[in-house]
């Protein structure tokens, strides 16, 4: 058996941005991953609270100030992040470093509120399961705001420092794609957190 | 199709080789062996990985059989027998099948779907070092005598803090992240290289069932795994910082455990046996000299139990007093998985039927697949009955229920696939008759072994026993049970003994010694550090079976590492990325990770603390390197998907 | 200088770590030695006289006080003998509270197991002849868990039961006052 | 090739002929009207699987007896004649799989709702499970008509008992496979099992979900007898432990009252009242000691007093220290609880 050339390759391009190129697909397994440890994590708060004769079991509900402020900072976050994922795809240098910045402040400004929301959840990892679920949902996405703030300055690091093509906007893009998914993620606990207690009461 | 030991196919002419295998070359030494990311070195490395704990595993079932061979032998003490037999489950489910059939597809997928490399080689390199970390752990664990001893599945209360002292169950739930993180990271790898990096041509019609299984396997361990990580997290932190996840008199629930365990845990058995598949359509369709009968069927059964597999977990907990409308629910599921299982053997058959079966040491795995596996399958149909099962449940017969398919439907399949690829991976036979002795010895000990289990298991012998008295009348059965497993270590030592003399001295195998149609068997025995020097182009199902051309694609990079990027469904070719270069980085981090994961058993503080080394070695991995299109400094313009 | 007694003192710890491993996970099924009542343990320093040196401790108290079975089973017998009927769990109520480092009659574990033993004024009975000699120990082995001056890696977080003293893995021995304080343990610890 | 075949056929075909054998604890041996419906769906299945299984061995057979046929020149890739013949096979297979399935599942389920029924007025019990030992109660028709017992269940034949199952420790599994199927007792949850036991005898149940280190010696006698003498036994459990007055006795009653025994275990009528142990008010009616590790003998009551680890390692049994004249006071002390 014998091989037949029947064309050439080296007239592609180098790899493109989302589906064109391997990290996207990186970080959507990655995010499927997320997702099904959120589901389940999910899960298990509603069949605790299914099974709990009252829920709090018996702890006041978590206080409402800063849990809203936080998801209000993470909804007004997508508009800058959207703006900087499009300058990325413009490979449009200047503006990403720009809304690079203001993504990257924003992401910290989520972990600093997130500090204050934990004493304020008014209940203790091992006061009841109640406590313990609550702390479980809440570390589970304060890890994942960690681990994008930590990818965004890294990101926001380079882009002022090196120059940067095709792959690096790229990166920027993805990166944006991962922050839209922390901010959609926390919708639902931030609903069980604070809410559920208060509804089904 | 003569069996041509010549020249591969697909050979480059010796300079191109040269300068291509030098920029591919992984370098030499401890360096190279600590940095290497050519998928076919961490293939290798895993799948040996994987059988060295299949051989410790099996020689902790034999300590089993010994102390099961005779009523109240007081060969080994029970906490002794405790922790040999939560090890054995561990080690077979967690260090031995899931990462052996990830370790093959580590090794086979690029071959199959005549891609340069795996998407993410650093990722797969970091999956086998956390991987055997985690392994390194367990038995450091076990001759500490700080081993699990609360089964392979640790139901809580008694994995619980009050009930399993010391730090048994936590290395127990330590392992289940070390192992998930690792099967995790080879599924990414594997689900990215056969969606986007699949010759042209070879659209999803004509993806080998291998690859298909493989596909569909790393999907179930995206979604099911993280079940068990949440199970083994909540158990780690009721035991070391004392939250109530399964403590019932603070609102808890040691149900939350079995559901979120099993959640994981039947996908996880059929996470083992769908590759498993993938090797007995790869193996029966070379052997038999057709394409698999039936090829759209054999894909939607792979497609079919791969989602049913989420919806039957409770069929493990028929017997915890769950509603029994519920219970039906799940005897209804699991029934029906049956079917496309059913479909799939037809298949087989069928295909054996109509073509020309030569019986090849592979083949008779393929025939033992059938007759052991069939009979496992409706074991299970019979278990999937709520008011049998709550006769049957925890009991012997279920444990010869999971051996029939497990070693059945998952061990059988990769000792045939082992065999049948080991002449592309190491370019050598293994003997004939060594391996008929190793199967005839596998199969024969292992129904001696496990179908009276069957019968003690009717006879109410349950699950876990360190003993049993002597008017139960057990002993008879469980001594022949004793006597297969010696009769099946023997053959697994046989076939483990063959390989391994073959591997120096068997004779040469040429580049497709069993007349096979994959792309794998176009490349040299074994094949070159960069797999496909030009790209083929697919134009059927068994692209060898074709006629006697191979069409080729030219012109990816040869002074960079480059892969091509195709389509998803239609693999038409769309771009090049560059492929990371050899990295010390996944060592390292797998060393920060198991540092930071063995740390906070001792003291939780670690979590905290332990993650800065774990981020820094992060950000120096993921620190971007010389970006791929200005090395190749091709004209920029066309990039899909920008906007400007 | 400083270096070597620095890596000198981390190579003992690890030894020490390695050692305490292995009692800490053993779980002794064997049959149990005979019974041998503890013979005089001082139980405080106060003495006329000239200072005599301090008796040797009896080997057994290190090996209980380190070894999680023990603590896990004296867990159960604090609750099966109703120790928590005086001492509630650990907080103190009629009896002296156990979690704190304030020991009337000494806090080691043969002084413990004295005061199990013998009894004591105010109320205590003493289980001499009533709890056998090795179910003494492991008592004493929890109620040292308790009091946080014991080896942390031992201990249980908590019981399978209501949550009654914060987690006693991390309990630290600074005094409390009685049940209370595990009550006011409050969000912040 | 065939001889695999043969093997495993011939295998299947001698589990079938052993499903007729007698036993204390199996549930091939139907006693009550659970297990018995049980053993139809199971004989059910046993037959609708096997055959589903030998054909598939006869197709199996089949096609590895055609591949004496002469070789193929190239291999089949395209459609081959033979096509329409496996697809129409295909489809055939596919519907007799779904019809065996259909078959199956509505059996399980018919006989899964009849298991549900409520018997009128049934007996009621209640079993606690601890490490390694079980703690049987029987409700009276007074408060104080509770009757305590340990590791022994007996039930009046032809009645229904509903059996009110709690775990007081871990999670184990009440089984008696020749009366009914297996349920678990869990801590935190209140789960119940019903039994009709329809044939008088001794049976055996053993803990089915492990739950330590002596889960293998978890065992628990069952003796279903004729309702007049249910109710006398009924009665003899219900009076306390008359004083010994042979002197060896006394001097046992006196030892077991002042040693650690008392700290664990109950002798209705004397001092010993704990119940963290078993109830051993009436321990001579029980067959076996130590949950099912020993027979009820006075050479094991002996040996099992003095030393419990011996015969099951890492119970909570201590080894009270007792010389061996208190030893023999104490067993035969025991010996008077009738």
């Amino acid at each position: 058996m014998k091989a037949r050339v029947v064309g050439d390759l080296s007239i592609l391009p180098p790899a493109g941005f989302r589906s064109y190129g391997l990290w996207f697909w990186a970080g959507l397994g990655f995010m499927s991953i997320e997702t099904a440890g959120f589901a389940l994590a999910i899960g298990a708060y509603l069949y605790l609270m299914s099974s709990a004769p009252q829920w709090p079991l018996d702890s006041p509900s978590p206080d409402l100030l800063w849990g809203t402020l936080q998801t209000v900072l993470l909804l007004a976050s997508l508009w800058p992040a959207l703006a900087f994922s499009r300058a990325g795809r413009r490979c449009d240098l200047a503006a990403t470093r720009r809304w690079g910045v203001i993504v990257a402040a924003l992401n910290a400004l989520a972990l600093v509120i997130r500090g204050f929301e934990f004493p304020h959840l008014n209940t203790r990892w091992d006061f009841d399961v109640y406590g313990s679920i609550v702390w479980a949902l809440m570390l589970l996405h304060t890890a994942h705001l960690i681990t994008d703030f930590i990818d965004t300055a890294m990101l926001v690091v380079f882009l002022f420092t090196h120059s940067v093509d095709v792959e690096r906007f790229s990166d920027v893009d993805d990166d944006c794609i991962y922050w839209a998914f922390v901010v959609l993620s926390w919708l639902p606990i931030y609903l069980l957190i604070y809410w559920a207690p208060r509804l089904a009461s | 199709m003569s069996l041509d030991a010549g020249a591969p196919p697909i050979a480059l002419d010796p300079e191109r080789h040269a300068a291509l295998a030098r920029v591919w070359a992984t370098p030499r030494g401890l360096w190279g062996f600590l940095t290497t990311v050519d998928a076919k070195e961490i293939g290798k490395r895993y799948i040996v990985t994987g059988l060295v704990f299949f051989v410790l595993g099996g020689l902790l079932a034999a300590a089993m059989r010994t102390q099961l061979a005779r009523p109240e032998s007081g060969l080994i003490d029970p906490d002794r027998y405790n922790q040999i037999f939560s090890m054995h489950g561990t080690t077979m489910m967690f260090l031995f099948a899931v990462p052996i059939m990830e370790a093959m597809a580590v090794y086979l997928t690029p071959l199959m779907v005549g891609a340069r490399t795996m998407a993410f080689p650093r990722l797969n390199a970091f999956s086998y070092w956390i991987y055997l970390a985690g392994g390194v752990m367990l038995y450091a664990a076990f001759v500490l005598n700080i081993a699990p001893e609360a089964g392979w599945t640790a139901y809580a209360p008694l994995s619980g803090p009050q009930f399993s002292a010391g730090k048994r169950s936590d290395i127990w739930a330590q392992l289940i992240t070390f192992t998930e993180v690792a099967g995790l990271a080879a599924a990414v790898s594997i689900a990215a290289t056969i969606l986007k990096m699949r010759a042209p041509g070879m659209t999803l019609a004509r993806v080998p069932l291998f690859a298909w299984s493989m596909l569909i396997t790393s999907f179930m361990v995206i979604v099911a795994m993280p079940a068990v990580m949440l199970a083994s997290s909540f158990l780690i932190s009721d035991r070391l910082i004392g939250t109530h996840f399964y403590n019932a008199a603070e609102g808890g629930s040691p149900l939350l455990y079995q559901h979120l365990f099993w959640f994981f845990g039947h996908p996880e058995v059929y996470i083992i046996f769908l590759p498993g598949l993938g090797m007995v359509s790869e193996i029966t369709a070379t052997f038999c000299r057709r394409s698999v009968f039936g090829y759209p069927v054999m894909v939607l059964a792979l497609l079919t139990t791969g989602f049913l597999a989420f919806g039957l977990w409770v069929h493990h907990m028929f017997a915890t007093g769950l509603p029994r409308l519920g219970d039906s629910f799940y005897t209804a599921a699991s029934m029906t998985i049956a079917l496309p299982a059913g479909v799939q053997i037809f298949c087989w058959i069928a295909t054996m039927w109509d073509g020309r079966p030569r019986f090849g040491t592979p083949m008779l795995y393929v025939v033992g697949f059938i007759v052991t596996f069939v009979l496992g399958g409706l074991s299970g149909v019979m278990l999937a009955s709520v008011p049998l099962d709550t006769q049957v449940h925890d009991t012997y017969f279920v444990v010869a229920h999971f051996h029939y398919v497990l070693i059945g439907g998952a061990v059988f399949p990769l000792l045939g696939a082992i065999h049948y690829w080991f002449p592309k991976i190491t370019g050598r036979l293994p003997s004939e008759l060594a391996g008929r002795w190793a199967f005839a010895l596998i199969f024969s000990g292992f129904n001696l072994a496990f179908f009276p289990m069957h019968l003690v298991g009717l006879w109410g012998m349950p699950r876990r026993v360190y003993t049993y008295s002597a008017e139960m009348g057990w002993g008879g059965m469980n001594l022949l049970s004793t006597a297969g497993a010696y009769v099946l270590a023997a053959g697994v030592a046989v076939y483990l003994l063959n390989l391994i003399v073959a591997a120096r001295r068997g004779p040469a195998a040429g580049p497709n010694p069993w007349g096979g149609g994959g792309l794998e068997w176009a490349t040299s025995s074994p094949p070159p550090v960069y797999n496909f020097g030009m790209t083929p182009v697919v134009e059927g199902r068994e692209p060898l079976w074709l006629g006697e051309e191979l069409p080729v694609l030219d012109g990816l990079d040869e002074r960079t590492r480059e892969v091509l990027l195709t389509s998803v469904s239609q693999a038409k070719p769309t771009s090049r990325e560059g492929s990371p270069d050899p990295s010390i980085w996944p060592f390292v981090t797998t060393l920060a990770t198991s540092v930071l994961f063995v740390g906070s058993i001792f003291d939780e503080w670690w979590v905290v603390w332990g993650s800065l080394p774990v981020t820094a070695c992060v950000i120096a991995w993921f620190w971007p390197k010389p970006s791929h299109s200005r090395q190749v400094k091709r004209r920029d313009s066309g990039i899909p998907g920008a906007i400007a | 200088m400083r270096h070597r007694r620095r890596r000198l003192g981390l190579a003992f710890g690890l030894v020490l770590a390695l050692s305490a491993g292995c009692n800490r996970e053993n779980r002794n099924l064997d049959a149990t030695g005979p019974e041998t009542l503890p013979g005089l343990v001082a139980v405080s320093t106060l003495k006329p006289g000239p200072a005599r040196g301090p008796q040797p401790p009896d080997p057994r108290g290190a090996e209980y006080e380190g070894n999680a079975q023990h603590i896990a089973n004296g867990q159960r017998y604090y609750q099966w003998f109703n120790c928590s009927g005086c001492h509630f769990n650990g907080g103190g109520g009629i009896g002296p509270a156990l979690m704190d480092s304030k020991w009337r009659y000494g806090g080691s574990m043969d002084q413990i197991v004295a005061s199990i033993v013998q009894g004591r004024p105010n109320g205590m009975p003493a289980f001499g002849d009533k709890i056998p000699e090795q179910q003494i120990w492991e008592i004493a082995a929890y109620v040292r868990s308790l009091s946080g001056e014991a080896d942390k890696l031992a201990a249980p977080s908590r019981a399978e039961a209501m949550r009654s003293t914060p987690p006693i893995n991390n309990a630290n021995p600074q005094p409390q006052t009685g049940d209370s304080a595990a009550a006011t343990a409050g969000p912040n610890g | 090739m065939i001889r695999p075949a043969l093997r495993m056929a011939s295998l299947s075909v001698a589990a079938l002929a052993l499903c007729g054998c007698r036993g204390v604890q199996t549930m091939l041996d139907p006693a009550g009207d659970q297990a018995r419906q049980i053993d139809v769906i199971w004989r059910l299945m046993l037959w609708v699987c096997g055959a589903m299984y030998l054909l598939v061995l006869v197709f199996l057979a089949w096609a590895l007896w055609r591949a004496r046929r002469p070789p193929l020149a190239a291999p089949a890739t395209g459609p081959t004649p033979a096509e329409p013949g496996l697809e129409r096979g295909l489809a055939g297979w596919a519907g007799l799989i779904v019809a065996g399935l259909i078959v199956l599942v509505t059996a399980s389920f018919l006989i899964d709702r009849s298991l549900a029924e409520l018997r009128p007025h049934p007996l009621r019990l209640k079993v606690t499970a601890h490490q390694w030992w079980w703690q049987v109660e029987y409700e009276g028709a007074r408060p104080d008509q509770l009757l305590t017992t340990a590791n022994q269940v007996v039930l009046p034949v032809g009645r229904s008992a509903v059996v009110e199952l709690r775990a007081d420790d871990v999670i184990h599994s009440f089984w008696i496979p020749n009366l009914a199927g297996k349920v678990d007792l869990i801590p935190g949850r209140t789960n119940y099992v019903a039994l009709t036991p329809r044939r008088t005898g001794v049976f055996r149940g053993q803990c089915a979900e492990f739950c330590g280190l002596q889960h293998a010696k978890m065992a628990f006698d069952v003796q279903v007898v004729d309702p007049a003498a249910f109710d006398a036994w009924r009665g003899r459990q219900l009076a306390a432990a008359a004083p010994p007055v042979e002197a060896q006795a006394a001097l046992g009653k006196q030892t077991f009252e002042s040693k650690g025994c008392v700290m664990c275990h109950r002798i209705q009528g004397s001092e010993a009242s704990a119940t963290v142990g078993p109830d051993l008010t009436h321990l001579m009616s029980r067959r076996h000691i130590a949950a099912g590790a020993r027979p009820n003998t006075r050479g094991d009551l002996a040996a099992w007093i003095a030393d419990p680890q011996g015969t099951k390692p890492g119970t909570p049994m201590p080894r009270v220290a007792l010389s061996s004249e208190e030893l023999n006071a104490v067993v035969a002390y025991l010996e008077t609880l009738k």
